[in-house]
């Protein structure tokens, strides 16, 4: 055979048989609805809003990104939203304390930083473990871990809100609101740990681990895999995830209440299956998550910026449009 | 035991930070009303839905066995029923901020004025605008409650020249708070001012307002006397100029009158009518608490 | 002496309350091809399960090059050099297959996985096993056939000390089983010993040195393959005397009645335009190689997969090209190759099993499922085919290979059907049981109905088939009768020698 | 063989084989849960308090009950809730609508009844029809119904509260308040749904194909069996389990509004995981769920037992009994 023709056409045979529609349907999905929101307001392609948008998306979409992995070995965790809550509570009660003895300085935020570092990937391991350890259906525990989290920081906010100190708001502030290279941080600590994800999930054997404990359990087993550990080390991530959004988040609002994160698990694990992860586990696709952060934070958006429609019904065109970005996806990869 | 008197009090759980200020309020006035008077018994529980706190008040009754319920009402409507099911088993009623949708249930009434809260709102929003502009209007969580502070707010600017552009629900939470004024303020290039309806949609308008570099063109009126806020129009806060009072602690009052009624022979059936006082930097300092979190 | 490199001692095994190996002494000598056969669930693959780690005997010892050992993790065997082809697919569906090969055991450059490396190596031992298969394909996109050779080169991918085989040809033609068993000889003249359990006695014959056999769980014999003929292995087995395998044929095909037409079937991919017809009372055979799109042909005349272009017509009248339970209603029924991935559901018991496809026939009067009914049919099918379970209440995955099969044979005859289209349905049964399934299948022609039996092992379709038909890449080469009916004649038209003309096909694109 | 005397005990075998901890796992966590209770409270055990208790659990057991055969599947449906809302708004508007011509009588009732069983159908029709022809994750097409149904409601309710006719309110009431042979109707009618259940489920060869879809998709399409159809069936009856669970919601309050039902979602599909129902389907445990049901609804009513623990905890509280319950199950299993 001729070696040498066949090897290019093979090639971009190869490459086009790995792009599939199913990858690229989120795109597609995301400038369909991007088309939409000029359509019903120009301004949605100002660069203030779209900057607005996509900044937004960072939260849910980090998250996400750890629920990914999740959702890649088959289980879910519900418990994002509230360890997010719990976690900013935690970093603000921290830097209000060190303040005191430190002042107002980035150690403090340093530390804080890894205050949140090491909750995410403590409340993860809790979770892992009373999963693989006690053998229950992640969706009850991380359901009650979910309670639990938030109950921990209305309590430890005594019903009302924990606020950081004023001094240390102004420090912390270009965290969420400074950029870098004209591009805000949120979006580049997005984009980083969407990077990083990718190779985690595709470039090491975790992340085929992953794969293959989502695609049958046995055969994993039998592989030699430890499954228990390696399910215990994506809620590790996730909690590590919801550490990294939650520095994000608090230079935001200064604050943290038991209404921070509510709806977050919601949200992140509907992007990660609208980016074309499968619920039942086995393949999962973070630039797939990404888009569907980024579909969310849109709709979202696109809501605020018409009048066309009730308020009211808001809700209902966030379903509507939800389901219609999957089918759209879901038809053009027929054809 | 005989002759203990047990009050019961079901109040919503601290979803947010209004009903958070309740329950701190509601806590220490059990632990005020506990040690002052040895003989009332006060069971405090919480509800997160209208259907969970009419599941409290059976328990109340079936398991403690009360003899008064002071209930501050999730939804008026849907609980008018269950409350009424107690007054007929002959315990005292008291409620406060919504009243019940039936008359003759309650002995006592702590009212809450939604009307006038967003009365005081738009009046203050009249005046400060001059009667001329265009304003923006972040609402609660669809509920009765809301609607009373809506419509209200919106007659008094009826016949004037102030323009609503437009308004969306930001659920009394501050990051919707912060993504609605987001896209307000992108949407909308003139906008002279914002009625948050509620301190914590306010603290995210504030945030969002100064990421984009708006504050001298704009003022926000939020609501509910909420410590940080009540202290930025102390501080003379150009873009918190006031606030409109809608204090939690109306469960305290609602409180220590039934349990007045217990321990002295003070007359206190009726209606207590709380305003929805307008605080300005004048007065703010009567309604400063640091110590609450709210 | 010649070293041993695997040996057991007195090894007891029980599941639970039940035992099922008894005191087994078992030996495997360096540089030995060792085969173990028995019935369907005399314990073979529960042996090699504990010589491989995967198992913990109950009792007895295991002896590693003549010391004891405890594989005490799962990988634990492997590190120590054996391997092990699982009976039943040890494949994650939704990798590829070059992930599956390597899965557990990745070749790393620095702390990323080396994905080129990898994607050579496992190219490369694909190709030594001559398949076509693309590595970057999912499994769950390969035919059984190929899952099996993806199987095979996961064991061969490594090297091994000691190298176990479960049943590893049952769905190779024979083609692909001359290639594999150059290479199993190759590596036992490399000094690798490897355990091999087949039901098919010829390929033991030919490629074993020596032979075990286990019965009902107790070991019976170790033999010199050289020392035994294949009726003395079948005898050892089965502990009686075996009549011919195959019954006798009805003799020259008479003149009978068309009951299924299938005209220019074509479905993208995998058939394009096959036509053929089947008679009352016949067993029509279909003979190709592994991706001839036999199977696939079969789905799109049931209606379980879209066809593209064609008709099938059952006794005159047209069938749906959508809906399989119409098939079924119309008496025709189709057994799967698949046994796991479309057969049988492995986690539900064996009654629901059975039952499935004829539910309507275990009713009480009120219209409910009547359980007492469906226990008498599972009983009737275990006693109708041998099914040797622990208990009738087992989880289907508690039976062996073999006896799973024998409950989708089981399952399949509930709808009494007119037309059964078999695909593999000897697939992992003794010979035992083969016979009693070909005898079976001979009845049933017999009494009226027709039969399509697909199959990759070429004695059963030429022992049992009125007539047959070869396909190649999709494609219906040509029809066979009578004397015809012979090895080479049939290789002849599967290898494109003979018959119509077939562009070599992409595959898997 | 003695084949006489190993019957019996073939028969007792068979028995305990076929009562697996499992099984009783959910019923020994009742039964845990209510010494708990009575040590906090003896009141717990009073007659009043056990029927309210019991009462109130018949809401999220008889929607529990349809979940269980969606989660049979291996689906999930978390627009319940919302659907919830919406029949009940729907059944008041109805009502209230029907009184001016008929006055307050039966009749009206008995049609808002209808028009809630119609209603619940179609709803769940929906759900199956996007979720089977389109081909998307029952979770993002039910997550998309959620936001629909619940817009809808707040729709009909102008943001506020739809209530019933003050006259009809009365003449509805004992369909809730009311007890037949001294049992609480709501009672009667979870247990009616739960034998209507147990029944299709066991006894059916909708119930089977059900476990066959959940058990292996492929395998049960090679078992000519309609997927689709028998999918889209299961969300049909979850849809009439929320009319039935709203013709006895809506005498309890009399109203509907855009928070009723929120979060009954969860509450249902944690009572059917808690039952024993794996998430990934295959298995489904009638008596479990409803066993599930109480259990959420004592862990509910033990919170209102003593004020002992701030109520700012008592997410954390239920969140660890809820663990603690299904960990107990999963042990006491093993021995
Ligand atoms: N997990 C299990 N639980 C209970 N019993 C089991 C289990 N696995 C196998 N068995 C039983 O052990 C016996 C031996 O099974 P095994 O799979 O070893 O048979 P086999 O010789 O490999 O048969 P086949 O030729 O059919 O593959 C069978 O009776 C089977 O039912
Ligand atoms: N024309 C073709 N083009 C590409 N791939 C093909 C073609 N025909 C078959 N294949 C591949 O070969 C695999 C096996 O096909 P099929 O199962 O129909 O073979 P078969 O004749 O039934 O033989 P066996 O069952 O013994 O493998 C299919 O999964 C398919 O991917
Ligand atoms: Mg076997
Ligand atoms: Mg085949």
């Amino acid at each position: 055979m001729n070696q040498l023709t066949t090897t290019r056409q093979a090639k971009l045979k190869e490459l086009r048989s790995r792009m599939s529609w199913q990858d690229v349907g989120p795109f597609a999905a995301v400038i369909a609805l991007m088309i939409l929101g000029t359509t019903i307001n120009p301004t949605f392609l100002s660069a203030a809003n779209l900057t607005n948008v996509f900044t937004r998306s960072a939260f849910t979409g980090i998250i996400a990104i750890g629920a990914t992995f999740i959702i890649g070995t088959g289980s879910i965790d519900l418990s994002v939203g509230s360890m997010a809550a719990f976690n900013s509570g935690m970093m603000i009660i921290f830097m209000n304390y060190l303040v005191k003895t430190w002042g107002a300085s980035w150690a403090v935020i340093l530390a804080a930083m890894g205050l949140s570092m090491v909750l995410g990937a403590v409340g993860g391991l809790i979770n892992g473990f009373v999963i693989t350890k006690g053998r229950i259906e992640s969706f009850i525990v991380t359901l009650g871990t979910m309670g639990i989290f938030r109950s921990l920081v209305t309590y430890l906010a005594d019903g009302g809100t924990l606020s950081l100190n004023l001094s240390m708001r102004g420090l912390y502030r270009p965290v969420y609101y400074g950029t870098l290279w004209g591009i805000p941080i949120p979006l580049i600590a997005f984009f980083v740990v969407a990077v990083a994800g990718a190779v985690l999930l595709y470039k090491t054997r975790f992340g085929r681990y992953v794969l293959a404990i989502g695609s049958n359990y046995d055969v994993a087993h039998y592989s030699a895999i430890n499954v228990n550990r390696i399910r215990t080390l994506t809620y590790i991530l996730q909690g590590i995830c919801v550490a990294i959004a939650t520095i994000i988040y608090v230079p935001r609002l200064g604050s943290a209440s038991s209404t921070t994160g509510l709806g977050w698990e919601l949200e992140a694990i509907a992007a990660v299956i609208i980016g074309g992860t499968a619920m039942k586990g086995g393949s999962a696709k973070i630039w797939g998550t990404v888009a569907g952060a980024v579909i969310f934070s849109i709709i979202g958006n696109i809501l605020n910026l018409s009048d066309a429609i009730s308020q009211y019904l808001n809700g209902a065109v966030q379903g509507l449009i939800i389901i219609g970005a999957v089918l759209l996806q879901r038809t053009s990869k027929d054809q | 035991a005989q002759d203990k008197v047990v009050i019961g009090v079901s109040i919503p759980a601290a979803t947010h930070g209004w009903t958070g200020g309740i329950n701190y309020w509601a806590r220490v006035t059990q632990e005020r009303l506990k040690n002052t008077y040895p003989n009332l018994e006060i069971i405090l529980v919480t509800a997160g839905s209208a259907a969970e706190q009419a599941n409290t008040l059976e328990d109340l009754y079936a398991i403690h066995n009360i003899d008064a319920l002071v209930i501050l009402p999730f939804e008026s409507d849907p609980l008018t029923d269950p409350v009424e099911m107690l007054k007929m088993q002959g315990v005292f009623i008291t409620v406060v901020d919504r009243g019940l949708t039936k008359e003759g249930i309650a002995d006592i009434y702590v009212a809450g004025d939604n009307h006038a809260m967003g009365r005081v709102s738009g009046e203050y929003m009249v005046e400060a605008l001059g009667g001329k502009g265009d304003i923006v209007v972040l609402r609660g969580i669809p509920t009765v409650i809301d609607n009373y502070r809506f419509d209200s707010f919106m007659e008094v600017i009826e016949g004037t020249e102030i323009n609503v552009l437009d308004w969306q629900y930001a659920n009394w939470n501050r990051d919707d708070g912060f993504q609605v004024m987001q896209d307000f303020l992108a949407r909308f290039p003139k906008i002279d001012a914002v009625w948050a309806q509620d301190d914590d949609v306010a603290l995210g308008v504030i945030e969002a307002v100064k990421q984009a570099g708006r504050e001298d063109e704009l003022f926000i009126v939020g609501g509910a006397g909420m410590k940080e806020m009540i202290k930025r129009v102390m501080d003379g806060d150009r873009l918190i100029p006031v606030d409109v009072l809608y204090p939690p602690a109306m469960i305290a009052t609602g409180m220590e009158v039934t349990a007045l009624r217990f321990v002295s022979n003070a007359s206190v059936l009726g209606e207590y009518i709380l305003d929805a006082t307008l605080v300005t930097p004048e007065n703010a300092h009567l309604y400063y608490f640091p110590d609450s979190p709210f | 002496m010649t070293e041993l490199a695997l040996q057991t001692k007195k090894i007891c095994k029980s599941y639970g309350t039940v035992p099922v190996l008894f005191d087994v002494d078992f030996d495997l000598r360096k540089g030995e091809i060792h085969a173990l056969i028995g019935e369907n669930g005399a314990g073979k693959s529960t042996l090699v399960k504990i010589l491989a780690g995967y198992h913990q005997q109950t009792s007895g010892q295991l002896l590693r090059k003549g010391q004891p050992v405890t594989y005490q993790s799962i990988g634990a065997a492997e590190a120590d050099g054996i391997v092990m082809i699982h009976q039943e697919f040890n494949l994650a569906n939704d990798l590829t297959v070059e992930e599956n090969i390597f899965l557990g055991k990745e070749v790393l450059k620095g702390r990323l996985l080396d994905k080129a490396a990898m994607r050579e190596r496992s190219a490369d031992i694909l190709q030594k096993l001559g398949t076509k298969i693309n590595p970057r394909t999912r499994v769950k996109d390969l035919s059984v056939s190929d899952k099996q050779m993806v199987e095979i080169a996961k064991a061969l991918a490594f090297n091994s000390e000691v190298l176990i085989m479960d049943e590893p040809t049952a769905v190779l033609t024979s083609g692909e089983v001359e290639v594999l068993f150059r290479i199993i000889r190759g590596l036992r003249d490399h000094g690798v010993s490897i355990v091999y359990i087949s039901h098919k006695l010829d390929e033991i014959k030919e490629i074993a040195d020596r032979v075990t056999v286990l019965r009902d769980g107790y070991w019976i014999a170790t033999e010199n393959v050289s020392d035994v003929s294949e009726d003395d292995m079948a005898r050892l087995m089965v502990g009686r005397e075996l009549s011919a395998l195959f019954p006798p044929k009805d003799g020259p095909p008479k003149a009978r009645a068309p009951v299924l037409e299938v005209r220019n079937v074509s479905c993208p991919k995998y058939v394009s335009g096959a036509s053929f017809t089947l008679h009352e009372g016949e067993v029509l055979g279909f003979a190709g190689l592994i991706g001839a799109g036999r199977t696939e042909l079969m789905e799109c005349v049931v209606g379980l997969r879209r066809r593209t272009a064609g008709s099938v017509v059952y006794r005159g009248k047209p069938l749906s090209a959508r809906s399989y339970a119409e098939t079924i209603q119309n008496n025709i029924v189709y057994l799967s190759e698949d046994r796991k991935g479309k057969g049988l559901f492995t986690s539900m018991r064996l009654a629901p099993n059975v039952t499935i496809l004829s539910l309507k026939d275990h009713l009480t009067k009120l219209g409910l499922l009547d359980s007492k009914r469906e226990d008498a049919t599972l009983d009737q099918t275990i006693e109708e085919f041998e099914v040797r379970a622990p208990s009738s209440r087992a989880l289907l995955s508690q039976l062996s290979g073999g006896n799973q099969q024998k409950i989708a044979l089981g399952k399949m005859m509930q709808v009494e059907p007119d037309i059964v289209i078999l695909d593999e349905p000897t697939r992992g049964i003794d010979v035992g049981t083969k016979q009693q399934v070909y005898y079976f299948v001979r009845q049933l022609v017999e009494q009226g109905k027709s039969c399509i039996l697909i199959s990759s092992e070429l004695g059963e379709i030429i022992g049992l088939s009125d007539r047959v038909i070869v396909m190649r890449s999709g494609v219906i080469m040509g029809e066979l009768t009578g004397d015809d009916i012979n090895e080479e004649e049939i290789m002849l038209y599967a290898t494109g020698l003979k018959g119509g003309v077939v562009d070599e096909p992409a595959y898997h694109n």
